[in-house]
């Protein structure tokens, strides 16, 4: 089982992360705007069962955003 | 509708277009972009010629080779891009090539900030380059007198043979006034043929050489005095400047630019206190006004030089006062515009008990 | 738990200042992972250059000098000098390498001069605000270029990585490109081995790293990504153009 | 009388636009205008700012230093201006980002939910409309009519599709305005 | 009895300054009897550099500028995109062009700017007395490489044309030299090829000159000529780089 | 032996090899060669390293490398070149690098000639690069002084972490007179370590950074205002000159460099003819000296500035003087050396009467 | 019958032309010193029959002293 | 003391050098002394020339204008520093290579046949040694022997072969000088 951390303040809502998982559970976070301005990316817990911890978001976040764990 | 919003990068070019510059060379650099986005825009429209550079070293050498060849030609760039223009420079003076130079300042030394600043007055009124030669240096205040002075800059090149620099501030560059572009006055000139430039021989008789190199001292004597003949000129008949309220003034306030205007705003509120308090505004950086500090240093008290530097103008103002009476300067340098409550309270001190 | 992927130590905690989906964020990271790998970072002295990545001092956490704009070759051949041992780069846009700092980055590749230069191609000025580079494509539209870029007014884009292997103090230079998951890991190979033939002294190593300006592009960064591999790749073909390597396991 | 406006917010929210159309709008009521943007290096985020002076003199320093109306459209914003107001000043926060009050107590504030108007009229991206609507009723500096005649030159022409939205917005925050106002009586 | 052989009218009285042997002269003739046979002498502007061909405006009977070192492709840009139906050309030296004022003729090919460029490699920098040129080569003693130029430290000649080929705007690249009857007529007809490049409005084209420098070199002027030969040659290969004329009668 | 017959030229650079110099970057031109040729043969002797860059450009940003990263390091060009290293020694002073920079004039503007001058003054004194900033900049007038003043031009760039220009001419560079090596006097500095300099982190906790981008207008101008009082400590005590029969002098010369020579030798033939003459030598060019005018100024009757340009120094001459005494100028241009007949007609002009 | 005209006074006495000419008839005029110190390239009157007008000479001289008529 | 002496002619005479074993000879006879040469475009031809001052003071302009003696090698330097000599100043002139003579009158000329006389002693070469030999017993500036101490120095230590027919040269000159003191007699 892996898990995705993101460092929510850090984030820009790009959605490269979004575009680049494989299995598509990332999503930004609308309801949240964080200190930059931006709704944050983010996994809803439902979804982190699904994370296959192939880094892949984090191999593309621009912002150090995302941690992998597995 | 006369007059229309624009930004001072903007007015500055439709003011040169207007002028009939069709040739623009440049380098893209902040707070100056907008002076190149508008002529990429405008120059095909009018069937001019814009070509962005590989850098500020080409594009002021690009200047000199459509200068030399009859066109009239700007470049315009911000305080770093200048310094690497100053050889250039020095060899567009040295060859007599007229051409307008734009620099927008932003804070130094090095790559510094990119806010609006005055710290490179020294760089175009004494020669960032080498050797002796002078440069018309004009400073612009409104986004109007951009518009007007631009367009002055180009005959005064012309007439000089001689590169002209309007020196404005990033402040100048990027805000937004109403300008007519209608009414622009300028002064009549002769301005004589380029009879000089490489054209092409054609069926002239004479090869047109442009050049600076006089290998014989004696030679290069003899065109270093013809040069200071033609600055001698200028320094007749190019000299500009504002003079408010320094009849009856105690305290003078000498400012150029975007500051000039703030202390305009100053002078008001002291004259409201009771303080006799002037300004002169220096419009040509060189030649400098020495006039209004003839006019004025018998009867004012002292003068308060004002600047977005550490103070460059205020040798030349305490040159036009001959020490006869005080110089103060107060200034702010890295972008930073001097306090208008600062000057206030200068001017409190320096006039004393007299109001 | 093991943790798969975290944040390199080559990287200070200050968080980049590019905008959104600005892919100048990968590289960083690329080049900060690696030294961190290479177990350089307490030798290693950065240049930054002036473009987007003017800050990228306060992000290696190396040593590091500002250069001025397209100076950097020059200014890391003078540290290089004095500290022949260290390891010495420069991370330089398109602007600032292939426009105003020619003459230095040839010089500096034809000196064999043993730094390893990050080439960042966005085919765009980005800090400016978009105007046209060396390597904006014919058809561009840019501030400078508002009716697209003409080959008859402007020329034709360079390619630094095909021009500069003809030199002879070249040791290594590749293209790559950081579009997806894919060509990022090999974009990092690359990187690495831009390094290894500055330890290894082999001479000047370049990395041209085709990139994303999402903002200046008018795009999505996502849309932006597709950018660089619809248009971009096309006319700057990615590969290894010089490799005087030798193999390292 | 001399208006000196300092409008500040992320980038991306529309605050150079809202201080060209109040100088656009002071230029056609015959005014001495003046608008200075923030610039910076291009990388989007962080705060935007423009200075806009709408004045019957001729107009001096371009930068505003003592404000006689700040709006504030985040909360960064608010840290950063809300000491620049005069005493008696305007202070206009958007209180759909904003969750901290204004500490000034000689100075007027007014608080508007710019981005859940907006939300209500259906288009986030019309929030600054709402509190330029609100700006324009509280301040008078210029008359509506004139801003909406002043929209076109910031919006571009034949963008008319537009228009009406925005014009909505404008009067829905002019409403509020006055209903707070009239709360006030 | 009819002339076979005379001074053309594409050069001015004033006797050349430069040294005995100097090949210099030869291509100054060269250039004027191509723009004298071509009828473009009432509608050549020349851009002259910095190095010894520095009075070059004293000799060509068109008009012409005196550039600053290495500025004569930008120069020659600006004069162009005013007169675009004018001959314009530049005369440079290795130094000029290939140091100093490599992004400007990098950046002129890259262009397709539609002007001609002599460019006289000498392998040193004559007017200054012998420093090393980036076309000094191994081993070579200048007076700035007293121990003979090496590649650790000075890295290695530029070939100019081989790297100038690899960019789009090029119509025209060759390389010639001038050390004996047949190669001067040689390069006498990749001159004119260059000037007929510009006529046709192909782009930018550049003839290469391997030329000597006896006095710098310490060489006599005939010695000098070998040099070129046996020495120059051999790393600077003559030939047509790039070609894109229309063949003309 | 102890003295050797040296060019300025070679002295200049074995000097700076004597002073720990071990780091040249620079670009040939005339009349400096004889640098670039002494350094390229010995700085491999002493195991330093001697580096022909592409273009004065990049010598001056390879110093910004070397000096940054901790070495002594010196470029040396003649004006155009020099023109063209503005911009990095802005960005020099701006980062606070240290290091040594060589200016040997010749005749301009633009290509000029080669012959020795002195019209880059303002370039070197007043800024020739962009924004607020200082270079001390010492001018020798004999190979010995070149010498001394370049070793001492080390300790002093390190001290203050500030580029220095040795300010030379021409004919300084090429002529030659016997130098003494062995006992050149420096004055005792505390030279701080170079703990800035990025050497590589190592085991240093923090990182070092070269930078002079300060994008926070407060910020830089904050850092404006440390530079300053850097400055300002120089203009305290780094102020040199020499004063020759100054005490009783109704006509005081004022000159640097080689025209300072010829001036000294019109003092003493004035003198013989019983005119009060003496001679202020300027030898920090800035910053300059103020002290020998204030001790002057109440006893002379006039100064005589002479200048191989039309009129630079003058200037602060006339700062310094405070227009309490009449200034005159006698200057030539292009290479040109002013006439020593000149200067003492001048002389008996100014003198008029009184002997 | 051909033959050459030396511009004696702007001839620099490199011998390029001795070295060019295939009939070797070209030599320096060792009794002669021209304004510009050189001893200047000729053919003795003896030898200008020999020319063949091949123009080799003035084809590899720098300096445009030779006119070659046929 | 101060002599200020310019040397002049075709660049490949020597002149140069000439002037530099005086300067050397001077310094080693613990005198002031000063070397300026003419420096140009590195082009050889035309006209080279050097001045040297000798001096027991410090020594001013290292450029003479008014030379206590001026040596021409060839013609077009005649021309051009005659005027340059001082009034009972000396003038030595190459007589090989100059066909006009002197037009001043209130100086003193040495008319030497340089070149003949080398020519004579079996090398063109040496013609500024034979000049230089006339001019040091003319003027005794320096010792001869000095002269011959410096010549190592310029022409680099180890060349000894070089430096017999050098000395030999001086000395033929010198004596040529004494004969024609000897006939004035
Ligand atoms: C001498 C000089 N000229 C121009 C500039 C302005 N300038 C700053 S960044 C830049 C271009 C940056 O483009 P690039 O190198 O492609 O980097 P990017 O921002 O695209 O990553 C320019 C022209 C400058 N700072 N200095
Ligand atoms: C900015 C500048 N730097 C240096 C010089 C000095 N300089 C004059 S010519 C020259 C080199 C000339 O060499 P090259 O271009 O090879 O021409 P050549 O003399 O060999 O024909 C140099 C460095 C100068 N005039 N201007
Ligand atoms: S680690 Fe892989 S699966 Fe998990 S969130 Fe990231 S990209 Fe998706
Ligand atoms: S890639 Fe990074 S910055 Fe972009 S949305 Fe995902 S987490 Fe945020
Ligand atoms: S402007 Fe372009 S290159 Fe620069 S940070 Fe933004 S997206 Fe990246
Ligand atoms: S120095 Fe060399 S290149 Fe220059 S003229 Fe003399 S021989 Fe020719
Ligand atoms: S024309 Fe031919 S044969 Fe006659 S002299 Fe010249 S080279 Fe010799
Ligand atoms: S080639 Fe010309 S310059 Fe040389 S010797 Fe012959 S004629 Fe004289
Ligand atoms: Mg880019
Ligand atoms: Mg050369």
């Amino acid at each position: 089982m892996a898990k995705v951390i993101f460092n929510e303040d850090l984030c820009k809502g790009c959605e490269l992360c979004v575009n680049a998982c494989p299995k598509k559970i990332i999503e930004m976070d609308l309801s949240k705007i964080n200190v930059k301005g931006y709704h944050p990316a983010t996994v809803k817990p439902e979804n982190m069962n699904k994370c296959i911890g192939c880094a892949f978001c984090a191999m593309m976040c621009p912002d150090t955003v995302i941690t992998v764990i597995k | 509708m006369a007059k229309v919003l624009m930004k001072g990068n903007e007015a500055l070019a439709e003011a040169a277009i207007q002028a009939g510059c069709r040739h623009y060379f440049g380098y893209p650099i902040t707070p100056q972009n907008e002076v190149t986005a508008y002529m990429a825009k405008r120059m095909p429209e009018v069937g001019g010629v814009f070509l962005q550079a590989e850098s500020e070293v080409s594009a002021i050498n690009m200047v000199y080779g459509a200068g030399g060849a009859g066109a009239r030609v700007m470049t315009s760039t911000s305080s770093p891009g200048l310094s690497l223009m100053q050889e250039g420079i020095s060899y567009l003076a040295g060859a007599q090539v007229p051409c307008v130079i734009v620099n927008i300042m932003r804070g130094g030394p090095g790559l510094g900030d990119i806010q609006g600043a005055q710290g490179d007055y020294f760089q175009s009124t004494k020669g960032g380059g080498h050797g002796d030669y002078r440069l018309i240096v004009l400073a612009p205040s409104t986004i109007q007198e951009m518009a007007d002075l631009v367009q002055e800059a180009f005959d005064i090149a012309d007439e000089y043979r001689n590169p002209v620099v309007i020196l404005g501030d990033g402040m100048l560059g990027q805000m937004m006034e109403p300008v007519d572009f209608e009414n622009i006055q300028k002064r009549k000139r002769d301005i004589p043929e380029k009879t000089w430039a490489t054209t092409g021989r054609g069926n002239r008789e004479h090869r047109n050489i442009i050049n600076s190199l006089y290998i014989d001292p004696p030679v290069l004597e003899k065109y270093n005095y013809q040069l200071f003949e033609k600055y001698a000129k200028a320094e007749k008949n190019e000299v500009r400047y504002e003079m408010i309220n320094c009849e009856d003034a105690d305290v003078i306030l000498v400012a150029y630019g975007t500051i000039a205007r703030v202390a305009k705003n100053v002078m008001n509120i002291a004259r409201r206190e009771g303080y006799k308090v002037g300004l002169i505004r220096p419009i040509s950086l060189w030649p400098f006004p020495k006039e209004p500090f003839e006019k004025t240093v018998n009867t004012a008290k002292a003068y308060l030089t004002v600047e977005m530097s550490m103070g460059q103008m205020v040798e030349d103002v305490k040159l036009a006062v001959q020490f006869k009476k005080p110089v103060y300067f107060y200034g702010r340098p890295g972008g930073m515009i001097p306090e208008p409550s600062v000057m206030l309270e200068q001017i409190r001190k320096i006039a004393g008990g007299v109001k | 738990m093991a943790v798969v992927f975290q944040k390199t130590k080559g990287l200070t905690d200050t968080p980049f200042h590019y905008c959104p989906g600005c892919t100048h964020g990968i590289i960083h990271r690329l080049v900060a992972e690696v030294m961190e790998e290479l177990d350089v970072l307490d030798k290693a002295i950065g240049v930054a250059p002036v473009g987007c990545a003017v800050f990228a001092y306060d992000y290696f956490s190396c040593d590091m000098q500002e250069a001025a704009h397209g100076r950097a070759p020059a200014v890391a051949t003078g540290i290089k000098r004095v500290h022949p041992d260290k390891i010495v780069f420069t991370y330089q846009g398109d602007g600032d390498l292939a426009a105003i700092g020619t003459a230095e980055i040839v010089h500096a590749a034809a000196r064999g001069e043993n730094i390893t230069v990050i080439f960042v191609n966005n085919a765009n000025y980005g800090m400016t605000g978009g105007q046209m580079a060396p390597t904006t494509l014919i058809g561009q539209e840019t501030l400078t270029t508002p009716y697209g870029r003409k080959a008859e007014v402007n020329g034709y884009p360079i390619r630094m990585s095909e021009m500069l292997s003809t030199l002879e103090g070249v040791a290594y230079i590749e293209r790559v490109a950081v579009y997806d998951v894919k060509h990022v890991m090999q974009a990092k190979k690359a990187i690495k081995n831009a390094f290894l033939a500055q330890i290894q002294k082999k001479g000047f190593a370049m990395v041209e790293v085709l990139s994303s300006c999402p903002t200046n592009w008018g795009m999505t960064p996502v849309e932006a990504l597709n950018w660089i591999k619809d248009h971009m790749e096309p006319y700057y073909p990615l590969g290894v153009y010089k490799n005087t390597l030798e193999e390292v396991k | 009388m001399e208006e000196r406006i300092i409008f500040a917010g992320f980038g991306g929210q529309g605050v150079l636009s809202m201080g060209l159309i109040i100088t656009y709008a002071g230029m056609f009521e015959g005014k001495n205008v003046s608008w200075t943007p923030s610039y910076g290096p291009e990388m989007r985020g962080g705060t935007a700012f423009c200075n806009v002076t709408v004045s019957d003199e001729e107009v001096g320093s371009p930068v505003i230093t003592e404000a006689t109306s700040v709006i504030v459209m985040n909360r960064p914003s608010l840290d950063k201006y809300e000491s620049y107001v005069i005493s008696g000043g305007k202070l206009f926060i958007n209180t759909s980002l904003v969750d901290k009050k204004a500490e000034r107590k000689d100075i007027e504030v007014y608080e508007i939910p710019a981005n859940d108007i907006a939300n209500e009229l259906g288009n986030l991206k019309i929030a600054n409309m709402v509190m330029l609507g609100a700006f324009v009723e509280a301040t008078k500096v210029v008359k509506m009519e004139t801003v909406i005649k002043a929209l076109p030159e910031v919006f571009g022409k034949g963008k008319e599709h537009l228009m009406s939205i925005n014009e909505k917005a404008l009067y829905r925050g002019a409403e509020l305005i006055k209903s707070l106002i009239t709360t006030k009586k």
